[in-house]
């Protein structure tokens, strides 16, 4: 990653590139019930970053020795399509896609009541059509909408944002740009009922004031996610029929 | 193996219906469900489109990659066309499996984008014989509720006629981007029509439900002078010489309909 | 593929680059029987195309969750000899390999009786040592035959044969060089007493009317090789003993 | 599906033992089991290790290899951190069969190596632009008796550390190898730290016992200045925010001890 | 798993036969089957073979391609060696399948030819240390009726003695084909013989009968001068040193007959 | 492989570059009982070359289809890391790792009864740390070991060895550097007291008198491998507490 000379991220009076404050977040559009096929399905637009997410479960496990016998197994597969990022991406899943279906999954698994359907599978399939900075974020908080409109079971919402360092300061949710350039990356997933840190990564450089700073930023900044989510959820169900698809 | 009841029962009725020139959501045998194309949805892609035939929707997105010319066609650029069933659109999918229904896809659209010559691929050249333009274009299955090869190739052809092309320079010997845009080299606007025979009729844009009795089904792509440029029968029935003199003829017309589509949605493009 | 320019593949006399007039075929010699260790075998020449077919089954199906409660299950699988073609091809299947596989499986299938043989497969493997175009007419062909040959009961045979546009004209049955310099390549497959056309596809640029022309020319050329079917079957029946090997 | 009471019954065990500070194994809970580290063990690398976190093994090996840059860093060279599970190593492993947690291992001790800047990667650049040295650096586990990602961590960083590069020169425009080689351009000495959460409790360096009950573990890399530089949250559990805190604090006075640890092994090394 | 009993009765009167020196299908221990190799049917391939031991029937082709030298060897051509087992020349042979027997039966062909310097891969360099001819010689198997690797063995030579190479030369620095062709440099002419261990006996050329129930087996290829050039035992059985070196005399001796019938099939070809 | 110009690799008075003499084997170390997490292991350093083998089972067979009734079904699996050889590997097993996993499994079949343990696997896993000549051997020879400390029960120890034919002369136990420049290599698996040739090889070129030769020196050198063998075993059972790990 080119983390070289790019002039000045955020101006003298804390403006970032994009006309944000170092603590806000960008406009975040979720909506539920968006595909036909499955049991229950997310759209989030998040920035320039978009997102679609499909839950199909719980049903039976295939192949069956993979089954749990006291609960349900969870799979999240997350692809990005080979158009969403600055260079074509061959279609075949690279080691981040394979680590970051792994971490999506473990940071969902902790809100859903597993342990209500034994023997089931729980898949979410996560493809991203478009990334810009934060796609594991949007792709968690989308998920769990998405979990939501398939009607399953679950102890919480799960929100998720990432702090990142630019130019030496703390900034909420990073967009690619601010990513690329700068020094480091830190997402979070939280259910904000429960207290519960789900999903923890960070790579760059930060002192361990700033990490303390971070957490608390995090904290703040997935529940404006969290808010966001609930509107989403209530406008979703006010609709008597069937919401519309994405524009 | 009961499953295989419901369907013929199904099937029956859809006969049934038919003999009175009707289907199950409405239809006449000779009707497309509504189509809906939206362009530019992935603002980092060269050209992007979503289209919808009633609720089956495909997302197609363009991307320009700098490669090596075929050494048999030394002086143009090369398109190559790709289909992913994102799991999502269907129970039926399973993840990461490469599938002979995508391949098939992935090849009927390609070849009818490709035979009808509808982008001067000579224009794709950068330096002859060592560096053209690799044009990808690749389409994602977001919901599959039938006619698949219809709505693939639309969203495939309205995303290359809303793509610009990066322009590319030579410095020294190395290929350099100025940073500008081109316009796509387009000559031509070919639409794929998509027919279903069920028992002894035969059914424009088959549903998912119509798709799951059919005997067979025909593709035929057309150019915009009404030449055919592709065609391919599809799925383990067969049809007469006859039915398939009859479902070319109204390929042709259905296919004036589509292409009527297609410019509107690109006019709103601009 | 290659279609600039070249000089003259039909004269002025309608006498095309190999001799042949525009509705001519080429020398197509078949040969059933030629495999040990099949249910089923043939070969043809096809002008200078060379494919073998073998048919196993019907047997078990395996894996045994494919196996269908109504009918047997019929695979096919086209592939072509490294050394077959041109350049050197890697020995991996191709797409184009995948895609032919499964439309030669969907010619054949109109024309067993698979409901005679409930929960087996029959698996249809076709090695294409010589390719000069028309391999997948030239594959149908043959596959009929070795069905035959394996005893399997029949609607029909299926015969297989395909026009070209060349220099503007149609002509029958189009070799290699025609194919990579023609304007066009329609293949099918065809039943000739169920008037069943099995397979059909079309690349290139033609009218309507020639569309129409060349549906009848390909019936027409179906019918021929329909004959030379018959006659191989009729040959390989008379003999009392096994058939000797090709060449 | 009993095999799901076993190891509750244990984990109940586990956590009384810890209400009184205490392990299975006699350690305390911020106690790492015993570290060997022995460097130079495989001649032919350009740089090897074998770290040992009590029975837990893992060898890793560093080759240098010429190879071209990525476009967008045109004069650093590349370092690729690759993990294998070799089927010995536990009977839970097939051998063949790519795994996601051999991906996650790799991509972990990949960025805490990576985001410390402990190489300075300019120096491995040999013609700007063109050629420069991609560095290999493979960790194969074989032994795994809990822990793998801190003594994968170990065994990675040693190897690097007794690492010395080939030299490379140009003659005309190849690239040849004078024969001669060059230290490795270290710039820092980056330790990861290791807690399972365990009910309400945080285990330093978790054994095999403890990871087959744990809720979560947390990984957290420190540079030389005590700068955090990677943190990996893994498992279906969860923390929470102060436990979160509390484990990174914990971390960082372990990742001294560790940090020592490995300078001794290097300054035997040398 | 009844099926294993029906070969141990047939091993036994294999065994009980061969004490009086004779095989079920009449031949003496040391005969080979009937020997017939067909050179030159694939036209499009550089050299091509069909060759049939008894009924097994192995089709080789040899293809020419432009490509790198290995950097170890920079000015020699490579040869490389390929096996497909149809799926129709056996009910045991599975599609798509990579398969260790097919790898083998592979290297063990191509180590016969290679060991044996057969041809001066000297003469296949094009550009000293930049270009040079791959010769790819891939062997099919059409029918497997017992002894794989010296039919596979008899076809890969038979194709590679009647090929001939394109000719290339340099125009600036790119590599042109003159059109002409050259004949291959062939220096040896190695062959192989097999032998099947069952019971105390061994068995040249064993039918597939007689591989269903072998101890082991042994193939040794000569060059044209006697000297060994390649090995290889097989399968789970063993041969006591005295077997061993029985084996190679008689190997040996058939190694000339062997040789002969592909002279007369080479001489037939020109 | 280059086998070009070397200057001497063998002195007038017969000493070899690393001062062995022609039918002197290099210094070879082995341990028994190296890993904690198998049924059975061990280690050898065999010149530079360094291997490790573990052995799992007998145990139940997966997929269970591959079972066999009336013995046990054994696999090896033989794999270099990427580090172990002179230019770095890439970790795909290449078809010489699937060959030598082939006849190493049949050099150790015939020394296991099998037939105590029907229905089950033994799996045979080996990696090659580093490679310097002979691994092949080194790793039949160890993996009798590994077995012998699985409790597995034997007929006899397979030992393993190599001959090769360098500047003329037969030499036993050839290293890396031999085996490159040298005109062959001839490598031999070995039952002593059942005098089975269990594994048998060559490439390069012999007269039928060198390979009369070789078989003796092979049969010698084995008898000397077997002697290690022996001794390790006996050390090893000696010690009442488990054997610490290698250096």
């Amino acid at each position: 990653m080119d983390k070289s000379t790019v002039t000045k991220l955020i101006s003298d009076d804390g403006i970032r590139c994009d006309g944000r404050k170092v603590d806000e977040i960008r406009p975040i559009k979720f909506q539920l019930g968006v595909l036909k096929n499955t049991d229950g399905s997310a759209y989030v637009e998040w920035g320039r970053t978009k997102i679609l997410v499909g839950v199909m479960g719980p049903r039976e496990s295939h192949p069956k020795h993979l089954a749990l016998a006291d609960r349900a197994r969870i799979d999240a597969f997350y692809r990005m399509a080979s158009f969403s990022v600055e260079e074509w991406k061959s279609p075949a899943p690279s080691r981040r896609e394979v680590e970051l279906s792994k971490v999506i999954r473990e940071a969902l698994q902790p809100a859903v009541f597993v342990e209500y359907f034994p023997r089931t599978s729980i898949d979410i399939f996560i493809e991203v059509l478009q990334a810009d900075g934060s796609t594991r974020c949007a792709s968690i908080s989308a998920a769990s909408l998405a979990l939501v409109d398939a009607g399953i079971p679950m102890r919480d919402l799960v929100s998720s944002i990432a702090v990142g360092k630019v130019e030496g300061k703390l900034v909420l949710d990073v967009q690619d740009k601010e990513d690329k350039a700068g020094e480091s990356d830190m997402p979070m997933a939280y259910m904000p009922t429960k207290n519960a840190v789900t999903l923890l990564q960070m790579d760059g450089q930060i002192t361990y004031e700033e990490f303390q700073q971070s957490m608390e930023m995090l904290k703040k900044g997935c529940l404006e996610v969290y808010k966001k989510q609930r509107e989403a959820i209530e406008s979703h169900f006010k609709v008597v029929e069937p919401a519309s698809e994405e524009a | 193996m009961s499953e295989r009841i419901v369907p013929l029962v199904r099937k029956k009725q859809i006969i049934e219906l038919s003999d009175s020139g009707k289907r199950t959501d409405g239809r006449s045998l000779t009707d497309y469900r509504k189509i809906t194309i939206q362009t530019g949805v992935i603002e980092k892609a060269d050209g992007s489109s979503i289209a919808m035939i009633g609720d089956t929707r495909v997302a197609a997105g363009v991307k320009f990659e700098i490669g090596d010319p075929f050494p048999d066609i030394p002086n143009e650029g090369v398109m190559q066309v790709g289909a992913e069933f994102v799991p999502f659109a269907s129970p039926d999918f399973e993840p990461g499996k490469p599938d002979e229904v995508a391949v098939e896809l992935a090849r009927v659209v390609d070849r009818g984008l490709r035979e009808s010559k509808m982008i001067d691929t000579s224009k794709l050249c950068i330096v002859p014989g060592k560096k053209v333009w690799i044009v990808h274009v690749d389409v994602y299955i977001l919901d599959h509720c039938g006619n698949l090869i219809d709505t693939a190739a639309l969203a495939a052809l309205t995303a290359l006629l809303t793509s610009t092309m990066p322009e590319a320079c030579l410095e020294g010997d190395e290929v350099k981007l100025t940073g500008k845009r081109l316009p796509m080299p387009i000559c031509d606007l070919p639409v794929n029509v998509t027919l279903a025979k069920i028992g002894d009729k035969m059914f424009v844009d088959p549903s998912f439900e119509e798709e799951e009795v059919l005997d067979c089904r025909i593709s035929v792509a057309f150019k915009e002078n009404g030449m055919l440029c592709a065609m391919q029968k599809g799925e383990s029935g067969y049809l007469t010489v006859e039915e398939v003199l009859r479902a070319v003829e109204i390929a042709k017309d259905k296919s004036q309909e589509l292409r009527k589509k297609v410019t509107e949605a690109i006019n709103v493009a601009k």
